[in-house]
């Protein structure tokens, strides 16, 4: 179980931010020279704050967005955005917001069969069959079948857009923040059943949150992005127990667990990104940032169970560690 | 603990009872709408009428009696029940006249409708969905368009082709698109946005069957409202055609024209130009009453 | 917001081109020039002649690029049916559209505007919807019945007004009436529209949590706001009006712009529907230019840009 | 109004421009006949040529015409009015310089001279007997110098005659201003002037006109609709008036077939079925009014030379269309298009009428310009025709426009073309008569032309006004005067 | 004196299809100094209640109340004036979309200054001057030139810093912050938090914190009322609560949150079957029983508030059922 499944290399993608004809073109890298392996039956999960380039990566992999340069593999083939249909057979999304992700005009049959029918599988009763399948299988009654969106709760609707999304048996599931829109009690359904599914049918996740304490509940490995850059990439275990990068640190002291003997901890870093043109991109808000940070790019410092990019670990701690 | 039991979702109290409340909510907030109520019971009324117009009119509506003519209609001292509504200056009788005019001037408004609703729907959706260049191209159409002063155009136009019923629709449809493709355009900006269209696109979906499937479904309201009032506009303007002279051309008895002859009469025989003016204005009333009513009971804000 | 000007001024240059264009193509479609300048009883040899000598034999585009030019100019070439020019036509026409547009917007806004927001501030109540019935039937009278009925009542029956003409400002009550009637219902539904929405804004709930009376909240906060896309409107309805005018300039006899070429259309005159055609999409696209630059300048999110 | 002694009177058009000969709208005539003087004068209650600007003519031959012009006429800038002035003024209109709007008034000319101190010569193109009745209408005479100073483009902007009345301002699609000549010459047949002022206002919509006048903000209009005639007769201060015009009203056919709609008509049948098929006794009662007589002649009754002995009638008969129709081989009738420019309830009345037996028109309401050059075009199978004949009382005036071959001729019988120019060109007054009714008689038999009734005047004017109207259908303010 | 005190508060909305009862039977008391945390899941009618202690409810929604004394003012009676003399004076609201709650048409000096000088007769110097103070404090830096700013110029951690900042400048005895940091980043989240805590110390103001993050209550608040369908089910102390929650509904929710150390990564979470309840027409008895595990017939009926130990209180009649399940 451990073939790489899908494979980024420096893939990078930019914006072009003009809003008409005639004006000048503005840059926007969404995400910036970023690559990484999924392993079969493993799930990533890609933290970050808002803006990072989370979304903007996990379209790529679904292949509704060319990435502006550098190559997206599956199975060890590379894969272009007008491969779409293949590549839709093997790789599904579950999003965040399941009030906006589900068609209000289609019922939950047409909704979760829709997939069967656009790459013509099965007949009108195997069809229907299989989309009864499904309904089980994510814990929705058969009395569903015919309803619409606009008559199901957000946990109801997620778990459509869920069995929509493996219908088509996909070996990766693309979820981008699947449960940040909903109530935690919600959330906790929706995780175990993700959970429960990944066993059963063997699936990989791409897991995108920005909650760590989720993150930490699912995942295998943890990418850390920062404005379009992943800066660490580990295993939970080593990310969780001995964060590398600042931006981590920062993350997870920002977690904030019910636990009232506990006051608001400071993070010490800066709230603005503004100023970070040259160096690490983190060096505005970093708190430990020396001079160098300024100045230079960091480099990548291979770590025993993954890496990061800080001028502040240094290589004896490598070594160490 | 496993997957969470499947008999414990959804045992809320709201979904068995919801796919019948919803619709019943709608058709509830439709009735409960004084004006939907009001201009719906009119139009259906217009259309009836219409429809019906060779079994409703007493007499053949171009029929002309010279030695009948401008016989006032039966609420004046010299009015009688042959001729509930009277004759026009040709001896015709006004009530067919006005009967069969609905057919007319309903006509236009659905034709005209439906060519400028398919052009202005084709280049709002194209224009919302694929954005970028598609969207700077065909928002500089439609602002070409509205710049073009509507009558004007429709005159010359109407002066180029001849002016005819046929010229007078097809003028018109080419004519007030612009509305539909600002509405779609940025109803389908918005829908395009979605999760569900990336969610399609991602299932596979081609192009063409999200525009149809996704995003078309999902603009019908804001299009049936746009169509109705963009009717009563196609009649009105017909009918200021119509009054410039170069609309609908007679015998054939559009209400604009009506009104058009009857301005003659409007000084000593008020009801000449009187009754297809009120029957011209209960008929774009309707629609517009229609229209808003649509608008308010499918607006979100007012959804369930 | 400089980039946003030129960015403007570019998409409106081009329309105004594309314009051009199609009041070109309209001159040319309407029969053969030539024909039509040499007269009924022009010979073949004549026509020749004029076509020769008007340049009518060149290639289209050569003929476009030369009447831009002259456009540009001001030159519109000659009425066939008045021996006069174009321009002087349409100079002498001009004041008394854009008089009778600028006092219909004028009243429109004057009525629509504060009907709006009423309605909106009271809505659901029965003075929203009075302003809404209103706004309905505005729609439904045609113009010229409305037009009709006002000389009825107010210059035949009550003698208070002239019927018809330009001779002074009375003249002009009416036809602003009429003409500004037809606008008052889209300004009111938009100022109706954007003042709810913004009153149903996160910063209106702001304004009124700092315990501000609620008429600085409606009046410094709503409608500032909700008043930006009514200046776009504002700008566009005049546009419209002046190309709508020809009803209600027909109607009350008034020699504007829009009657010229309602007569220019009847006789064929082409050279002078041309120019109108011409002149009121480029008045619209300054308009919508200005309204977008002025937009601009009301909402700090696109000067600031 | 009386009180500030300016007659204000309305009409739907103006003239393109003001100068007589640029334009062929009766407008400017009326303008023309106020502000200029002709060589002659025609007494419209009598029919009598007198003198005018000429004091004496006589024809050296039938192609000669010699004149003796008035002395003491002043042009209304002061100049004197001479011999060369009408020189001048008919050398100009028949060079092609001048491109004068409606050739047939002039184009008989071949020039003219000064062939004394008070005397000219014109120098006819052919024989034209009804020369003088020409000169008695449509053709007013200019100042050479002023005209030459200024051109036509100034001269149209200030035109000056020596006429009982002054142009002071034209305002281009408004109007025209006019100031009583107080210096007109003593013992002018047209007697002096009373109204001080004269405002001539474009008014194209009817029922503005209307309103105008019910108003007071004009004194007189006309061309009332024959209903608002009746009803405004009730209304106080405000006289109507009705007088039959030399005006006549006629269907003419396309009886070439160049059109689709038009190819039945080259059955001789078809047309005279049509003939048959409309009511015009019926129309006449109804729709057109006192004063109008139903026409048989293609000509207005009254002219010279145009008369209806011996011309076949076509009362009406459907059951007679209807039979003529299947002979021909429409016994379903036909598709078809009717062109007009005015009085669209007559031409919706003509259309309910072929209705009735069979044929289907289509109404194509056009601007006269409009109409005009569709009809030149050949493409109006059935157009709906007035013609005024310029108010010259001849024959000639009306034949000549619609069956000489020229562009209003949509027959071109080149039989009927031959006796017209004999007819037109005749100096034996008796055999004009009797070759014009030749014609006549052709036209008729053959029914290329339906003429329907002759049109009826309705004046309306406030009751302070003195008019009179005559046949003409010019009506003059000079002899005007207020109560 | 406490300085708020709510007794029976209810608000109810008139709908189509009948009553809508978002709050009711909500008590509770608030002492100077002291933090309040409201939580519960989405629709419980946390901001409703929050919206009724300033009146600025919806124009349809209809408040009752036993008590509401804010300060020996009786808010229920106070008439449209005095109340408004209070808002943004004496208590001051922070809403939750930093994003939108800033005019955008106006500069940040403007908004700022406007909030002391419609309570104050303060000239605008001064009230710049303060605004400058604040803006400080709140941590943003270059104050002065931010005044001159529009909002659009700033990031999300800065408007809602500019909003505690506007709730400040009367100096309130009480702000309401209505889930102040749900749109935020957890960095920033955890930054602005930190601020209400210092800024709440420094000038000695009552809280009520909004928020169904049991994380950030559990952090900041003295006293926790768990608000369930409108009403509060639960309040005690946050030690008290966090320790021992006797209600099977704010048990449920803790065990609903994966917490580091405690949940085992992969293993199944807790989980909350079933929804929140209709809350139109006439309600009967406890809301929650439909999820509840412990549900009995008599939960059906109605239901008191125990106390379980001082401070500690429980709408719920199988307190001891659960006690002994555990
Ligand atoms: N279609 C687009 N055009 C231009 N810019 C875009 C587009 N899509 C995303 N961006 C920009 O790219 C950056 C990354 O966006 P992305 O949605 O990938 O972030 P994210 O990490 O998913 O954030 P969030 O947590 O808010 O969902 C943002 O600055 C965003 O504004
Ligand atoms: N304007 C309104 N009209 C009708 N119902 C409303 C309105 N505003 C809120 N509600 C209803 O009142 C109830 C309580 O809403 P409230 O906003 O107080 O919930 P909340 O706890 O703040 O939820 P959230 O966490 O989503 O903000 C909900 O059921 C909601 O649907
Ligand atoms: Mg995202
Ligand atoms: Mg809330």
């Amino acid at each position: 179980m451990s073939e790489t499944l899908l494979e980024l290399r420096h893939v990078t993608r930019v914006f072009d931010l003009s809003q008409g004809v005639f004006r000048r073109v503005a840059r926007l890298t969404a995400v910036a020279d970023v690559s990484l392996t999924v392993k079969r039956g493993e799930v990533f999960a890609l933290v970050g704050e808002s803006g990072s380039g989370k979304t903007t990566l996990a379209k790529m992999l679904l292949g509704l967005l060319p990435p502006s340069s550098g190559e997206i593999l599956v199975d060890g083939a590379p894969v272009t955005a007008k491969d779409r249909v293949a590549i839709s057979r093997r790789v599904q999304p579950i999003f965040q917001d399941p009030y906006s992700s589900l068609n209000p005009r289609k019922s939950v049959a047409q909704l979760i069969a829709l997939p069967l029918i656009v790459h013509g599988v099965g007949n009108r009763a195997s069809r229907r069959a299989k989309v009864m399948e499904m309904l089980d299988l994510v814990g929705l009654s058969r009395r569903h079948y015919d309803a619409y969106p606009g008559q199901l709760s957000g946990g109801q609707r997620q778990r459509v857009a869920i069995a929509r999304a493996l219908i088509l048996r996909p070996e990766v599931v693309i979820c981008d923040e699947p449960t940040s829109a909903l109530d935690v009690s919600v959330q906790a359904q929706i995780l175990n059943l993700l959970l429960e599914l990944k066993r059963e049918l063997g699936l990989t996740y791409f897991f995108i949150s920005h909650n760590l304490a989720v993150v930490e509940h699912l995942a295998d490995r943890v990418a850390v992005m920062y404005l379009g850059r992943f800066v660490e990439e580990r295993s939970r275990a080593g990310l969780f127990a001995s964060p590398r990068h600042p931006y981590t640190r920062a993350l997870l002291e920002s977690v904030l667990t019910p636990d009232p003997d506990l006051g608001v901890p400071d993070t010490r870093i800066g709230n603005t990104t503004a100023g970070g043109e040259s160096g690490c991109p983190f060096n505005p808000r970093c708190p430990d940032a020396i001079d160098i940070c300024h100045t230079t790019p960091p480099a990548v410092r291979t770590l025993p169970d993954g890496w990061a990019t800080c001028h502040l670990i240094a290589e004896e701690a490598v070594s160490a560690s | 603990m496993t997957v969470a039991a499947p008999v414990d979702i959804g045992t809320g109290l709201e979904a068995p009872a919801a796919p019948q409340r919803r619709r019943a909510g709608l058709l509830r907030r439709s009735f409960g709408h004084s004006g939907l109520v009001l201009g719906g019971t009119m139009l259906v009324a217009i259309i009836a009428i219409a429809l019906a117009a060779p079994l409703l009119a007493p007499h053949d509506p171009y029929n002309q009696d010279l030695a009948h003519r401008l016989i006032p209609p039966v609420w004046q001292a010299k009015g009688g029940w042959d001729h509930a509504l009277g004759t026009d200056k040709l001896g015709r009788d006004y009530l067919s006249r006005l009967i069969f005019g609905a057919r007319i001037s309903l006509l236009i408004g659905t034709l005209t409708v439906l060519i400028s609703g398919t052009i202005g729907t084709v280049i709002g959706v194209c224009a919302g969905y694929f954005g970028g260049r598609v969207d700077a191209v065909l928002s500089y159409i439609v602002t070409t368009r509205l710049a073009l002063p509507v009558v004007l155009v429709a005159l010359a136009s109407a002066a180029l082709v001849g002016s005819s019923l046929q010229g007078v629709i097809v003028v018109l449809g080419l004519l007030l698109w612009d509305r539909f493709a600002v509405v779609t355009r940025s109803a389908t900006q918005q829908i395009a946005r979605t999760d569900y269209v990336a969610a399609a696109r991602a299932i596979g979906c081609s192009t063409l069957r999200i525009l149809i499937s996704e995003i078309l479904p999902n603009i019908l309201n804001a299009l049936i409202v746009v169509a109705t009032l963009e009717m009563a506009h196609a009649i009105l303007l017909e009918a200021a055609l119509s009054f410039l002279g170069l609309g609908v051309q007679p015998p054939l008895p559009s209400w604009g024209l009506m009104i058009s002859e009857g301005k003659q009469y409007m000084f000593f025989s008020p009801w000449v130009i009187g009754i297809p003016a009120a029957a011209l204005v209960a008929l774009v009333l309707a629609i517009n009453l229609v229209g808003d009513g649509l608008r308010d009971v499918t607006a979100p804000e007012n959804r369930g | 917001m400089l980039s946003f000007t030129s960015q403007r001024l570019a998409v409106a240059l081009s329309v105004a081109l594309t314009v051009s264009i199609v009041a070109f193509l309209l001159l040319h479609l309407s029969g053969d020039l030539a024909t039509a300048i040499a007269g009924p009883e022009a010979t073949a040899a004549q026509i020749a002649e004029i076509r020769h000598q008007f340049g009518l034999d060149r290639p289209m585009t050569l003929q476009y690029l030369d009447w831009l030019w002259r456009a540009l100019h001001f030159d519109f070439g000659n009425s066939f049916y008045y021996r006069d020019t174009v321009t002087s036509l349409v100079a002498s026409r001009m004041p008394v559209t854009m008089t009778l547009g600028a006092i219909s917007l004028m009243l429109a806004l004057v009525i629509a505007i504060p009907l709006g927001v009423l309605a909106a501030v009271y809505s659901g109540t029965i003075v929203d919807r009075l302003a809404l019935g209103f706004c309905v039937l505005g729609q439904a009278v045609p113009a010229f019945c409305l037009g009709l009925g006002l000389i009825i009542v107010f210059a035949v029956h009550l003698h208070w007004l002239p019927v018809s003409g330009t001779a002074s400002w009375k003249n002009y009550i009416m036809p602003s009436v009429a003409l500004g009637w037809y606008a008052v219902p889209a300004v009111m539904r938009l100022s109706r529209n954007g003042m709810l929405e913004v009153l149903s804004s996160d910063y209106i709930r702001t304004a009124r949590a700092k315990g501000l009376r609620p008429t600085v909240v409606i009046l410094k906060h709503a409608l500032r706001n909700a008043i930006i896309p009514v200046v776009a409107l504002a700008a566009v309805q005049f546009g419209f009006m002046l190309g709508g005018s020809i009803v209600i300039e027909a109607v009350f006899n008034m020699q504007g712009l829009g009657y010229l070429a309602w007569e220019a259309i009847a006789r064929n005159d082409f050279p002078v529907v041309q120019a109108v055609v011409l002149i009121l999409a480029v008045i619209y696209v300054a308009l919508t230019f200005l309204a977008d630059v002025a937009n601009a300048f009301l909402d700090p999110r696109i000067r600031l840009a | 109004s009386k009180s500030n002694d300016t007659l204000v009177y309305a009409s739907d058009s103006e003239p393109e421009n003001v100068s007589p000969y640029h334009n062929n709208l009766r407008e400017g005539v009326i303008i023309a006949r106020n502000v200029f003087d002709n060589l002659i004068y025609r007494d419209p209650a009598t029919g009598k040529y007198m003198p005018q600007l000429a004091t004496h003519w006589t024809w050296v031959d039938p192609t000669t015409l010699d004149l003796t012009i008035r002395q003491g006429v002043t042009f209304h800038n002061g100049d004197p009015l001479t011999a060369d002035d009408v020189v001048f003024t008919l050398n100009y209109v028949v060079s092609p310089d001048a491109k004068v709007v409606t050739k047939q008034n002039v184009d008989w000319i071949k020039s003219a001279e000064k062939i004394g101190n008070d005397k000219v010569r014109i120098h006819l193109v052919g024989p034209f007997p009804a020369a003088i009745e020409y000169l008695a209408g449509p053709i007013p005479i200019y100042p050479a110098n002023y005209f030459k100073k200024v051109g036509l483009d100034g001269f149209s902007k200030a035109p000056i005659g020596s006429g009982p009345y002054k142009i002071t301002a034209v305002i281009p699609g408004k109007g025209v201003k006019m100031e009583k000549n107080t210096h007109y010459w003593k013992g002018s047949p047209l007697g002096q002037p009373s109204i001080g002022k004269l405002d001539f206002r474009v008014i194209p919509d009817a029922e503005t006109r209307l309103a105008e006048l019910m108003t007071g903000g004009v004194d007189w209009i006309w061309r009332v609709p024959k209903d608002q005639a009746t009803q405004l007769k009730s209304a106080p201060n405000i006289t109507v008036l009705s007088a039959e015009t030399m005006r006549v009203g006629f269907l003419q056919f396309d009886a070439l077939g160049r059109t689709p709609g038009a190819v039945p008509f080259k059955d001789p049948r078809v047309r005279q079925a049509v003939s048959y098929a409309i009511d015009r006794k019926a129309m006449i009662d109804n729709l057109v009014g006192g004063g109008a007589r139903i026409m048989h002649s293609a000509c207005f009754i009254d002219q010279f030379g145009c008369t209806d002995e011996g011309v076949p009638r076509y009362d009406y008969n459907p059951a007679k269309a209807k039979e003529l129709l299947k002979e021909a081989g429409y016994p379903n009738g036909f598709k078809t298009e009717i062109y007009a420019y005015r009085e669209r309830e007559y031409a919706e009345a003509v259309i309910g009428y072929l209705r009735a037996v069979g044929i289907d028109a289509h109404l194509n309401y056009l601007k006269y310009a409009a109409m005009r050059d569709a009809h030149r075009a050949g493409k109006t199978p059935i157009t709906f025709q007035t013609w005024g004949s310029f108010s010259v009382a001849d024959a000639s005036a009306f034949t000549g426009v619609w069956f000489k071959g020229d562009a209003d001729d949509s027959s071109h019988d080149t039989e009927i073309q031959t006796l017209l120019k004999e007819a037109d060109t005749s100096v034996d007054t008796d055999k004009r008569l009797k070759t014009y009714q030749k014609a006549l008689k052709l036209i008729a038999e053959k029914a290329y032309l339906f003429p329907l009734f002759s049109y009826p005047a309705n004046y309306a004017f406030t009751s302070d006004l003195v008019f009179t109207a005559q046949p003409d259908e010019l009506p003059r303010f000079y002899a005007a005067h207020w109560k | 004196m406490a300085l708020l005190e709510v007794d029976n508060l209810a608000v109810d909305i008139p709908l189509s299809d009948g009553v809508l009862h978002a709050v009711s039977g909500v008590s509770f008391s608030l002492e100077r100094g002291e933090t309040l945390a409201i939580v519960g899941e989405s629709g419980s009618g946390k901001s409703m209640t929050s919206l009724a202690l300033m009146n600025l409810l919806p124009k349809r929604a209809v408040r009752r109340a036993d008590r509401l004394l804010f300060d020996g003012i009786d808010l229920v009676t106070a008439p449209e004036a005095r109340m408004r003399a209070l808002r943004g004076n004496r208590m001051a609201m922070i809403f939750q979309e930093p994003m939108t709650s800033l005019n955008p048409s106006y500069t940040i000096g403007n908004q700022l200054g406007e909030a002391l000088r419609c309570h104050r007769p303060v000239a605008p110097a001064a009230a710049r001057d303060r605004a400058v103070q604040l803006l400080e404090k709140v941590g943003i830096p270059a104050a002065a030139r931010r005044l001159n700013q529009y909002p659009h110029q700033l990031s999300g951690g800065l408007r809602q810093r500019v909003m505690i900042a506007m709730a400040l400048m009367c100096g309130p005895d009480l702000i309401i912050a209505d889930e102040p940091t749900t749109a935020l980043d957890v960095t920033i989240q955890a930054q602005i938090l930190h601020l209400l805590a210092d800024l709440k110390k420094e000038f000695g103001m009552a809280m009520i914190l909004i928020s169904h993050d049991l994380g950030v209550v559990a952090r900041v608040a003295d006293k926790v009322a768990v608000m369930y369908a409108g009403r509060v089910v639960e309040s005690a102390g946050a030690q008290s609560l966090f320790r021992s929650p006797r209600h099977p509904y704010t048990r449920g929710l803790l065990n609903c949150i994966p917490v580091p150390g405690r949940t085992a990564p992969g293993s199944p979470l807790g989980a909350i079957p079933g929804q929140l309840p209709n809350l139109i027409g006439p309600q009967h008895g406890c809301a929650f029983r439909e999820r509840c595990a412990f549900a009995a017939p008599e939960c059906a009926g109605d239901i008191p508030l125990v106390v379980t130990e001082p401070g500690h209180l429980a709408r719920c009649v199988r307190i001891d059922a659960l006690e002994a399940a555990a």
